[in-house]
């Protein structure tokens, strides 16, 4: 990777084939309805919780190693060339840790980006309203972990409250509000210093619980860092009753109206390709493993951390149907409950939550096809 | 108070100038002096009555608070009562400064700093820098510079106190000899009477703080002077005069 | 020399009412063309807002006078952000204290032989340009991560321009003053108080202007890192960012911004109290 | 006056052969003494890594002798470091170049008025103590997320002792020095190249030594807020740390300790090129 | 080269003295002198010769590179040929500054300080800062610091060089006055043959670079010296083989 230019990543596997052009008038094909290149902000660096994306490439993918970017054919399930282009954009530390918000609002080019249920009540209530159109992941895999043998009794975050034990997190994520505003944690016990460095964790030999990627931090400590090399523990915070859908695919409100044939289309392709990625990640993982490398952010992953997501996302039920049979849609319901818990929490946070946001405001299934499902 | 001041002044003239320092001391009061080129007007006076304040006055670098002060601030030369060297230039460079200030050519500058080099008596140190001079040799180094811009008006703040006898002697003299030559307006401080008898066309005589002028001493000797003169009775005299001026006495 | 350029110069003496006018036009400089130029400054930042920046990226400069309204004029938002304030002012304060105290102290020892300078001269470099985000474990194992870690942080950032700046001043002692204290035999203690801390005053004053502004910024990078004990204004910045409250963003940093120029004025003032008599730096 | 104390003074005089002794004490003090520390400080790493640190906490300061193994002789493991190392120096000089001429022609403006002093001042300051991170998206637009916003950090970080220290310099002219321009009329600019500038010099040097190390630590913060383009030394920081890569973290953090101090060794050894013949601070 | 030193020696003493200064300059040259208590040298030479280098030898501050030199560091004083007075001190504080170090107490000090201020004419100045003063003044301030401090050897470069006539004559009095009352051993710069008779017990004579003792001139005046003596034949006669000696001629 150098000179910052791009490289083609090759017929070599790598990406899936691009089998032939969708017909014009099949449902697949988006060059009338979508703009020539269609932009997704991802929320960090590639991982294969972002697999429906990378799944979408074909074949002849572009990698912009100076901006950390991805382009290449937008395919639908088929593997056929729905006769646009797709670029992917790594986020996090790409991006200086901006929002996807923030960023979607900054350029317009992007047309949609990760945004969870949770962030997506705070732009709301920061006059950057951004309304997800798919959800391709039903549970967060955001969880808190914990050293079983330093704590063998310790089974769900309630018993790490009653145990009081120190939760190290990532300052600012509402997820803790939420843990702390109803008592799930106690503030006082919790410690907003995680910064991604598993070096604390270790240094206190476990005696802390730290927030962590339930689809990724186990398999981590496990196999790649050495100085632990042990199983972890952990709870799915979701399991407390923070149900937010995470990394749902989102973009300013504004623009869902005018969006809409394409969403139309492309949505559908989107929820066939998170089912595809699930059933057969060889050549995604592969790619993302490669994008990690190409980009070259100080991220790592490796295909064993890739096999061991997809894995546990199915497992975990992280990617599922959730309560009926359809992948991708949201629950309402579920996003109303969410906000009716949120918002007053956030408004005491000083985010001003609208007191009437309702979950249309943040969430459409309008574009979802019902008809896809694991 | 609008004095005027004559259209064809040039040299330098004060009508009863007065200057004050913010801290409230007042440095001179009333002087009424006319220097032009021609002439050559030494000063004496006690330590601290306001002789190099009046040199400060003339070259523009002070502001006076009272009276008139008018000068040809063109081609100006001062030596200051402190050598003030550059210390990151060499005694060559120093003595060239005010040349290059005034843009002369590389070659021209050689010329003129070598001689001045040469008739203060630094010949051989010319690449040493201030600090490994000593006090005297830097004195001599800031006379030197001064003489490598023919000055219209040229200040003088005690330039040769530093120096012994012989080396003073010598300067006096070459700074007569040049003073014939140019016809400057000079404004001499010294403490020396015989050296402010021998040089000048006038002495003035100040008084202790406020500085104002207490006696004017004209000297009727043509240039060029002989060095002899001073061991003749009349420059014995006008020294008397001046001695007996500056300790307060009528005469 | 021409009769033009001696009337040009005939000058006449500045007129009594002169001393008035004087102190008028320097109040007008001294705080009149200051003011314009922050309005300057403000009437640039609208101009980005309204101007540079569509309504939908505002939210990257936000209106000047709505990050007041919502971060100053709301009284639970001004209490939120002054309380982190008063901490991280607290540790900065505390930070600077220490890096004052050693820097000079380092400052003096190297001054007083130049193999000491050379000794010890790399580790100020390495303290200074080592990043603080590698050494985070391990100092949060000795020192915790709270009041102690963050303070060492700050003394970190902040430390090393007082060192050159003492031992510059040291080293520009005049040699003839050295001298006069060398010939009385002065014992070192008294050399240091009453000849090399005076001296070298004025140069530990740049340092201390510079490391006013770094002592804020070591705090906050401090807060970052070690979040245990009470949030300061680095962890309110990162909060704010993380919810896109622009406007409270934005007030934290000026808030910073204002604490950091709050104390680069002290050491202004307490310079022009202390060397102004004396040393032109001291006279802003 | 008692008899005594003349025979105690009574010096014979420095030998010949002194001379050579002489020179053979000076290297001994020059290369042998701060050697002599830093085999010190090692022996106080080795001691904490083995005395102090339990095994399972010895990755908070890994054997010194792993690091060098690991980092720097594994062909592979060098090469990533010294080209991401070499990276983070291109950004460093730059940056530090764009800081000292800004920074200098900064002074140089606001010495040449007190109400330009007091107007630009508070905003060198304010640039000063802000937190990068709330300006990451501010800056990620206007400049990108790559080089020039990188080195824009560095320049942020770096640029205030450039300023502070050259203000200083240039209000220490002594008065009589500028008489002597003023007086021959000279214009502003040769009073500046002339006068200026070489007597600030000594004071942009301590200024420089400072911004050394600064410059460093800018690169390294820029590196981790802004990632497009080529990766530098802070990523690779940032890359060990989430891997507990201990030996190769602390390689890197030795590097680019080396690199703060090559940087300054430069300027200490330019200064002494430069200044060294006429102000003490020069000859170390 | 050991050159043995009497153990009774006090004052001062160059024992075939050299010095070079690093930068290959010779300043001295085998110089023998021998300055006791009650004795009062006086030293005058060209500007450069190595007069104030020997002041230095002499203060330990610098070092001599050949033969010897014994001093008694003790309560010494030193007019350097520079003003060296501190800039944040006030004249007052300035001129205490040696009693400080030595450890005096306040009322002690403040008698001094104002005797000292007295005599040396900066009555009326105590408050003001170094740069608040003359060039006379400054050194007048820095002459009333050695005054303080009653020396046992006493070292003087050029103290009165910025001073008119009468502060000076005013100040040559007042210092025989002390030198009579204690006896000091006084090393003693100047460039004025008159002041170098008046005052000493022997005058001095260096030849220009690197500085030798050219002649050894004896002043058999007993102390206390009247003023008038002057303008006695003696003196003239004195002064006369000074100024001979000084330039170059044999006499
Ligand atoms: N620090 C130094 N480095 C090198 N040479 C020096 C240094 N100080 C003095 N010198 C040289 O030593 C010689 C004697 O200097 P010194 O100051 O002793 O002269 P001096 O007799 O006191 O002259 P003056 O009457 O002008 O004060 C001079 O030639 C001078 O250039
Ligand atoms: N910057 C200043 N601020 C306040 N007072 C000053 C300043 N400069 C000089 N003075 C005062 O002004 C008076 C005259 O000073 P000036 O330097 O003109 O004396 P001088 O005649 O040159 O004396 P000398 O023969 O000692 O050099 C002195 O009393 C001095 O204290
Ligand atoms: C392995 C892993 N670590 C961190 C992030 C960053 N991140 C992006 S969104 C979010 C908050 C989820 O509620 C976090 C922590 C990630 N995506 N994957
Ligand atoms: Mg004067
Ligand atoms: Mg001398």
């Amino acid at each position: 990777a150098c000179g910052g230019g791009s490289s083609d990543a090759g017929s070599d596997g790598q990406g899936v084939q691009v089998a032939a052009s969708a017909a014009a008038d099949s449902a697949s094909y988006l060059a009338d309805a979508c703009p020539a290149t269609v932009v997704m902000q991802a929320d960090w660096n590639p991982e294969s919780e972002h697999g429906a994306l990378y799944q979408m490439l074909g074949g002849d993918v572009k990698i912009d190693t100076d901006k950390k970017r991805v382009t290449g054919t937008l395919v639908d399930t088929e593997g056929n060339d729905t006769g646009v282009k797709l670029e992917i954009r790594a986020g996090g530390p790409a991006i200086g840790y901006d929002s996807v918000t923030n960023q979607m609002y900054t350029d317009p080019d992007i047309m949609m980006g990760y945004v969870s249920t949770d962030d997506a009540m705070i732009a709301a209530g920061t006059k950057q309203p951004v309304t997800a159109v798919v959800a391709p992941t039903e549970i967060s895999p955001t969880s808190i972990m914990w050293d079983p043998e330093t704590y063998p009794d310790v089974k769900t975050i309630a018993d790490v409250k009653k145990a009081g034990i120190k939760v190290r997190y990532t300052n600012g994520l509402a997820y803790m509000d939420y843990l702390t505003s109803t008592g799930k944690l106690s503030a006082d016990q919790v410690d907003g210093s995680y910064d991604g460095s598993p070096g604390n964790f270790v240094a206190d030999a476990g005696k802390a619980a730290q927030q962590g990627y339930a689809s990724a931090e186990p398999y981590l400590y496990k196999n790649e860092i050495s100085q632990w090399g042990k199983e972890l523990a952990y709870d799915l915070v979701a399991n407390s009753g923070y149900q937010i859908y995470v990394q749902a695919l989102s973009m300013p409100s504004e623009k869902v109206a005018e969006n809409s044939a394409c969403l139309k289309k492309l949505v559908p392709i989107i929820q066939a390709a998170q089912i595809d990625f699930l059933n057969d990640p060889a050549d995604a993982n592969a790619l993302i493993v490669k994008l990690v490398e190409e980009y070259d952010t100080g991220w790592q992953y490796s295909a064993g951390v890739a096999d061991y997501s997809v894995k546990t996302q199915k497992d975990l039920g992280i990617v599922s149907n959730g309560p009926d049979s359809t992948l991708g849609n949201m629950d309402m319901d579920r996003v109303q409950k969410l906000i009716d818990e949120m918002q007053p929490i956030l408004s005491g946070k000083g985010v001003d939550v609208p007191a009437d946001l309702k979950a249309e405001d943040i969430a459409t299934n309008e574009f979802v096809d019902m008809s896809i499902g694991l | 108070m609008a004095v005027a001041i004559p259209e064809t002044a040039a040299g330098l003239r004060f009508v009863s100038t007065g200057m004050e320092y913010p801290d409230g001391t007042v440095a001179l009061e009333g002087v009424d002096l006319d220097v032009r080129p021609g002439q050559f007007v030494s000063v004496v006076g006690p330590s601290g009555c306001g002789k190099s304040t009046l040199l400060r006055l003339a070259s523009r670098l002070e502001h006076h608070t009272s009276g008139e002060v008018a000068v040809d601030p063109h081609a100006l030369a001062y030596v200051f009562q402190d050598a003030t060297l550059l210390p990151w230039r060499s005694v060559k460079k120093n003595v060239a400064l005010f040349c290059e200030l005034r843009g002369d050519g590389k070659a021209d500058i050689a010329r003129r700093v070598q001689e001045a080099i040469d008739l203060v008596g630094l010949t051989g140190f010319e690449n040493h820098y201030p600090h490994q001079l000593s006090g005297g040799m830097r004195m001599r180094a800031s006379v030197a510079r001064c003489l490598t811009v023919d000055p219209g008006v040229f200040l003088f703040d005690e330039p040769f106190g530093a120096l012994d006898e012989i080396s003073r002697q010598k300067l006096n003299d070459d700074l007569q000899t040049l003073f014939h030559a140019q016809k400057f307006a000079a404004l001499f401080v010294t403490h020396s009477i015989a050296e402010a008898v021998y040089l000048s066309t006038e002495v003035v005589v100040m008084s202790g703080r406020p500085g104002r002028i207490l006696d004017r001493v004209p000297v009727p000797f043509a240039y060029p002077r002989d060095p002899q003169i001073r061991y003749s009775e009349e420059f014995a005299h006008l020294c008397a005069r001046v001695s007996q001026s500056l300790a307060g006495k009528e005469h | 020399m021409s009769t033009d350029t001696v009337k040009a110069v005939s000058v006449a003496p500045p007129a009594v009412k002169s001393a008035r006018a004087r102190r008028k036009n320097s109040y007008l400089a001294d705080f009149g063309l200051p003011l314009a130029v922050l309005a300057l400054i403000i009437g640039f930042a609208y101009f980005v807002t309204y101007v540079v920046l569509s309504e939908d990226r505002r939210f990257l400069l936000p209106p000047l006078h709505e990050v007041i309204r919502v971060s100053f004029l709301d009284a639970d938002n001004r209490a939120q952000i002054l309380e982190a304030l008063w901490r991280t002012t607290v540790i900065a304060m505390v930070g600077l204290f220490f890096s004052v105290a050693l820097g000079m102290v380092f400052a003096v020892v190297m001054a007083s032989a130049r193999w000491l300078e050379r000794s010890l001269f790399p580790y100020a470099v390495v303290l200074q340009a080592i990043p603080i985000l590698a050494l985070v474990p391990l100092m949060g194992f000795w020192f915790g991560f709270g009041f102690t870690a963050r303070v060492i942080v700050c003394v970190i950032c902040s430390i090393f321009p007082i060192i050159a700046n003492t031992l510059f001043g040291l080293q520009s002692v005049e040699p003839g003053h050295r001298d006069l204290f060398r010939l009385r035999g002065a014992k070192p203690g008294v050399v240091l108080s009453k000849l090399l801390i005076p001296a070298a005053l004025p140069s530990v004053f740049t340092g201390l202007r510079i490391s006013a502004g770094a002592s804020v910024i070591g705090a906050i990078v401090g807060d970052t890192y070690f979040r245990q004990g009470e949030p300061g204004i680095g962890i309110l910045i990162d909060l704010f960012r993380s919810r896109l409250q622009s406007e409270q963003l934005f007030g934290a940093i000026i808030a910073s911004s204002l604490l950091g120029i709050v104390v680069f004025a002290f050491f202004t003032w307490l310079s022009r109290r202390l060397v102004g008599h004396w040393h032109a730096s001291g006279r802003l």
